[in-house]
């Protein structure tokens, strides 16, 4: 049977009858398609905003929270960051480099269209295991895609992180999160207003690119258009430097009312969107967009996603300064129409009308759906974890050493080195620790990032996974010196129509904004990724946190390596001995199930204010989060960054195993110099957390003894050769 | 004295050299915008570190054709100071202002990570602090950095002590190991035949503050403060 | 023994940021009524196979399957017979 | 309207890993018989000119002056005239 015009182009009848009930009459073949594109899951948000509304958005610092092109979070000084993470996971599973690449470049326009200067970048990746060829040239393209990017615009690639798990197989993870820095006076919004004002359209010519996937609705498609489409970019990072450095000079002259990069939907939602944040109308013409090919026609130019351009709403008379400043860095401009009062998106094709819609009604009147959810089966059966029936390893050094080689835990190492995460000169701490940091120049203080999110706990418990994802996060944060400010989130999951699916995602979400409201870290930007699954399955639901901190004072930078022999091992929090969900599960048993760590988010808090009070007091010499590996690992990584050795006894312990490799939640690993060793118990105390000695950092070995017995005890040479060579051996082998 | 910092389209690292020069060495630095005309009133030109023209066809080939190069090949000539770091070292291989010419990284990924290198010759202007033989510690971030010249131009430079630094291990031993990029002969940096023309990888304006994790850098730029003041090799104590 | 040179290059709908840029320096330099430029890649493979049909095949498959990715890339090829 | 392939090659003596590491793939993947493989980079310029020779002229000056390095590249190339 034919198809529907409207199913063509992805809605339903009942889309539809509400387009025709907000026109008044039929759609015109354009107009079908505008609305196809813009209520799409991806550019409406129709299956996930119900949820959404879960996540606290606002708070003190908070200048923009979600719904702008960015959000933004004060850091004192009449200084801002702005900070967005964005997906890229669906062209990356079919042209990793450019996938990646243009990935990259969509977040940086992010940014940059606030009017802020990006200051570091940011990746959270998962892909399948690395034991096939495909998932290997997966891997190394994205890495080189990333860094292509990155390296070339003078951005540094500060953080990330990198899991591996066959899930992922078919369905690669591609998150990039960029983080700007700005002057509260300075910020823009994507607003267009001002009747008269005009439109213009800046840097790369318009093609047929990224509209391949998009069906259409249409009879009259020329062949020149069916055959010419492709469904991907390449990326131009040159042009994407020359336009951030002429858009950054352009917002000082003071002639911008607004700007929107031209990202998903391309003209149509960047038109659409800054219309309707202004409340105004706009009233463009497709002939004048500059164009890269012959014979598109006005659906191909409103929908295309060419890269690298921008949407300026400039004040009325000073197109000409615009065109200058533009011209001054080799880059094009041209006008394509005005703003209105009327409301409406009047499209034309030299001067005759061929679609007038209300902007609004494309930008924010698609329909809302309460999805169904369901409970998956899975849940409760995994859970079920025979811990007795665990076979107690016989050798600790050997499960040390799988851990350290395991690419989850592993040093990546061999992916930032790839990533130019230098230039700029502000990156303070590099990656490699905890959370990287970037100072702010002018000023003492500095900023730390983290990305964090463990899809297996999530898989089997969404709700507690997502709210120690930001527990984790936030930790990170805390480990460098920073009080955590401000959240940036990427949920990735299945597909939402089926209702499991959608029960992981109410979870997952329910669990972070729960999280969220404890530590006080506001959501205040994010990206929804639906669909990320094959013909067998969906992948785990990996909801990625993005996170900033405020280092007040860049003498708090505190990194996870050991510092000094001598100093004093101390561990904040309490240690527990739970299985379910940990890398030690997986690896040397081959289960992933169980309940995951319990996450009490009170203590959690508690451990992290403790933590941060005591390296603003000068107490800690180093400090690290107990995460994926458990304590042994944490201690290993803390061993090999400072090229120290520790020795360390624990006592009152079940299970040795799980005491050393379970992930119990709420745990992190700091150092004191002898003499202040009683100031930082006493002040633990008087904040009501568990602080215990665990040892000290001495000679060139890691010792672990459990109730006297001694279970652990290598060269830190040999845990670094381990931990530091696994994933490159893996990608050269 | 007065810096000139050449801005190409996608240069990256004008600001760091820019910031290394005012704000941590105390000197008038500015920005050379690359269809500038005029440089006399320069006394030291850097062509820094970058991205230009996205290294595309290759790395500093397009670059190289820039205005302000006539005017950066005539101040060389005149044998003022120029110092071309990473990017900008490509762009004076391109312009025929060093010899030899740069192959993608032996390992065919970009590479950002501290070396160590070996200051092979310690009298030129940009060295002229440090001691024959010192090995610095400096952060290299590129991809096309597998220096390459034929064998007559290589037993050339060597007769001329043109080789200025080559990657060494920590305690200053040439190994291939210690060869992050597959340079021949180890080769980090070099200078023409007359001394006043340096190209290096390695990136001294990235370790010139403690937060940064390294101050070797500075030794570099006060090598050329110094010989602009006029001293010469040997004036180490004033460091 | 054969030889054949492989050529990938962009599909001609897809923006070519490395061709632009040549273009736009050749114009610069002086080198008016270039219209177009587009980088590409040239593999060369020297491969020993039975007849040239068969080498033909193998080819076109090794462009199919790791030289170009047909997303975004075009191939061609020209195979000659050559001594070894 | 002339239409120039031109082809940039590494020299000879110059070690290409990209060209091994695509033909140690080819091996891996079975492709068996495969030699030697070389990259290199196709430049494919449209260009409008008074006559053949003079096209191949101002061709030749582009790759002497910035579309090859001759330290380590050698170039050729290939022009015909096409319909502009
Ligand atoms: N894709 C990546 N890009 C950049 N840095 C990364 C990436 N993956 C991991 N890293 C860095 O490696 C270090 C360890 O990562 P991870 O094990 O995820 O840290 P943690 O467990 O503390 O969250 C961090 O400094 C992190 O930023
Ligand atoms: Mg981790």
């Amino acid at each position: 049977m034919e198809r529907k015009p409207y199913e063509k182009v992805g809605l339903t009848r009942e889309e539809y009858q509400r387009i025709v009930d907000i026109l008044g009459r039929e759609p015109n073949e354009l107009e079908l398609n505008l609305y196809g594109v813009m209520w799409s899951e991806h550019c409406s948000y129709k299956n996930s905003k119900p949820v959404l509304r879960m996540f606290p958005t606002s708070g003190e610092r908070v200048l923009q929270g979600p719904g702008e092109n960015a959000g933004i979070v004060d850091i004192g000084d009449g200084l801002a960051v702005v900070m967005k993470i964005e997906s890229h996971n669906h062209p990356s599973a079919v042209e990793p480099y450019q996938g990646a690449a243009t990935g990259v470049g969509g977040i940086v326009r992010d940014i940059f269209t606030m009017g802020a200067r990006p200051v570091a970048l940011l990746n959270s990746l998962r892909f399948g295991e690395l034991d096939n060829e495909r998932t290997k040239y997966l891997f190394e393209k994205v890495i080189e895609g990333i860094a292509g990017y990155g390296n070339s615009i003078g951005i540094p690639t500060v953080g990330g992180e990198v899991y591996f798990n066959d899930c992922y197989r078919g369905n690669p993870l591609v998150n990039a999160m960029c983080v700007g820095l700005i002057r509260h006076d300075d910020i823009k919004r994507g607003t267009a207003a001002g009747v008269g004002n005009s439109v213009m359209i800046v840097g790369a010519f318009t093609g047929r690119d990224g509209i391949g996937g998009a069906s259409f609705a249409s009879a009259e498609l020329n062949e020149e258009s069916e055959e010419n489409r492709s469904p991907m970019q390449v990326g131009d990072p040159f042009m994407e430097k020359l336009l951030l450095e002429a858009c950054l000079e352009l917002f000082k002259t003071g002639y911008v009312v607004g700007m929107q990069d031209l990202g998903a939907a391309g003209l149509t939602s960047a038109t659409s969107e800054t219309a309707s944040r202004g409340g105004s109308g706009m009233d463009i013409d497709v002939a004048l967009v500059p164009r890269r090919e012959t014979g598109m026609i006005p659906v191909e130019v409103m929908i295309s996603e060419s890269q690298e351009r921008m949407l300026v709403i400039v004040e009325k008379g000073k197109e000409q300064e615009v065109r200058d400043i533009f011209e001054k860095w080799g880059l094009h401009s041209a006008v394509i129409g005005r703003v209105t009062d009327d409301g409406m998106l009047t499209i034309r094709e030299n001067g005759e009308v061929v679609g007038r819609v209300p902007a609004k009604s494309l930008a924010e009147d698609a329909p809302v759906y309460h999805r169904d959810y369901k409970e998956p089966a899975y849940y409760k059966q995994l859970k079920d974890l025979d811990i007795e029936g665990l076979e107690m390893p016989a050798d600790f050094n050997g499960v040390l050493i799988s851990l350290l080689n395991s690419p989850n835990i592993a040093s990546k190492e061999w992916v930032y080195r790839q990533y130019d995460h230098m230039v700029r000169t502000c990156t303070a701490v590099v990656p490699g620790s905890d959370a990287a940091v970037i100072r702010i120049r002018g000023t003492g203080k500095a900023i730390a990032l983290t990305t964090d999110c463990n899809g297996r706990y999530c898989y089997l418990d969404p709700g507690v996974g997502g709210a120690i994802a930001v527990a984790e996060a936030a930790r990170n944060l805390v480990c460098s010196g920073a009080k955590p400010l401000a959240v940036t989130d990427c949920l990735n999951f299945g597909n939402p129509e089926k209702p499991e699916v959608f029960w992981q995602f109410r979870q997952a979400v329910s669990g972070l904004s729960e999280a969220c409201r404890a530590l006080g870290t506001p959501v205040i930007s994010g990206n929804v990724s639906f669909y990320n699954e094959t013909d067998t399955d969906a992948v785990f639901p990996t909801p990625v946190v993005g996170m900033v901190g405020l280092i007040e004072d860049t003498a708090h930078i505190t990194t996870q390596a050991f510092k000094d022999r001598g100093d004093v091992i101390v561990l904040l929090g309490e240690n527990g001995e739970e299985a379910g969900g940990s890398e030690y599960l997986k690896v040397i048993h081959g289960l992933e199930r169980g309940s995951v760590p319990v996450l009490d988010l009170d203590r959690e808090k508690k451990v992290q204010d403790c933590c941060l009070e005591l390296i603003r007091n000068g107490l800690v010499k180093s400090a690290h989060d107990c995460s994926e590996g458990g304590i042994a690992v944490a201690l290993a990584e803390s061993c090999i960054s400072g090229g120290k050795g520790a020795r360390v006894e624990f006592e009152g312990c079940k299970r040795s195993d799980l005491l050393l490799f379970g992930e119990t939640q709420s745990r992190i690993l700091v150092t004191v110099e002898q003499g202040r060793l009683e100031d930082l118990l006493e002040t633990a105390g008087q904040l009501g957390v568990p602080a215990t000695v665990l040892g000290r950092v001495e000679g060139e070995r890691l010792e672990i003894a459990v109730d006297g017995q001694r279970m652990i005890g290598l060269s830190v040479k040999e845990l670094e050769t381990n931990w530091r060579g696994a994933v490159e051996c893996i990608m050269q082998g | 004295m007065r810096f000139g910092v050449v801005v190409f389209p996608g240069s990256n690292c004008d600001i760091d050299c820019y910031h290394a020069l005012r704000d941590v060495m105390g000197q008038d630095a500015e920005y050379i915008w690359h269809r500038a005309t005029n440089l006399d009133s320069f006394d030291c030109i850097v062509l820094p570190g970058g991205s230009t023209y996205g290294g595309y066809l290759r790395c500093g080939a397009i670059a190289r054709f820039s205005p302000v190069m006539e005017r950066v090949m005539e101040f060389a000539q005149s044998g003022k100071p120029v110092i071309g770091i990473s990017d900008g070292f490509h762009v004076l291989t391109e312009a025929g202002l060093l010899p030899g010419a740069m192959l993608r990284n032996r390992n065919m990924k970009f590479i950002c990570d501290n070396v160590y290198i070996k200051v092979e010759n310690s009298g030129t202007p940009f060295t002229n602090l440090c001691g024959d033989g010192q090995v610095l510690k400096m952060p290299i971030a590129h991809g096309d950095g597998n220096y390459y010249a034929d064998s007559d131009t290589l037993r050339e430079m060597e007769e001329n002590k043109q080789v200025v630094f080559r990657y060494c291990s920590p305690e200053g031993h040439i190994t291939d190991e210690s060869n992050p990029n597959g340079s021949l002969q180890n080769i980090a940096g070099v200078c023409n035949r007359e001394g006043n023309v340096l190209g290096m990888m390695p990136q001294p304006e990235r370790c010139v503050e403690e937060i940064l994790g390294g101050r070797d850098g500075i030794v570099i730029f006060q090598s050329i403060i110094n010989y602009l003041k006029g001293g010469t090799a040997g004036g180490k104590e004033t460091l | 023994m054969f030889y054949a040179k492989v050529f990938v290059t962009l599909k001609k709908s897809i923006a070519d940021p490395h061709g632009n840029a040549i273009k736009e320096a050749l114009l610069s330099m002086g080198y008016d009524g270039v219209k177009d430029v587009r980088m590409g890649k040239l593999i060369e493979i020297k491969l020993e196979d039975g007849s040239s049909a068969k080498a033909q095949e193998r080819i076109k498959k090794m462009c199919d399957t790791l030289l170009a990715n047909t997303v975004i890339e075009d191939y061609s090829y020209e195979i000659t017979e050559v001594q070894p």
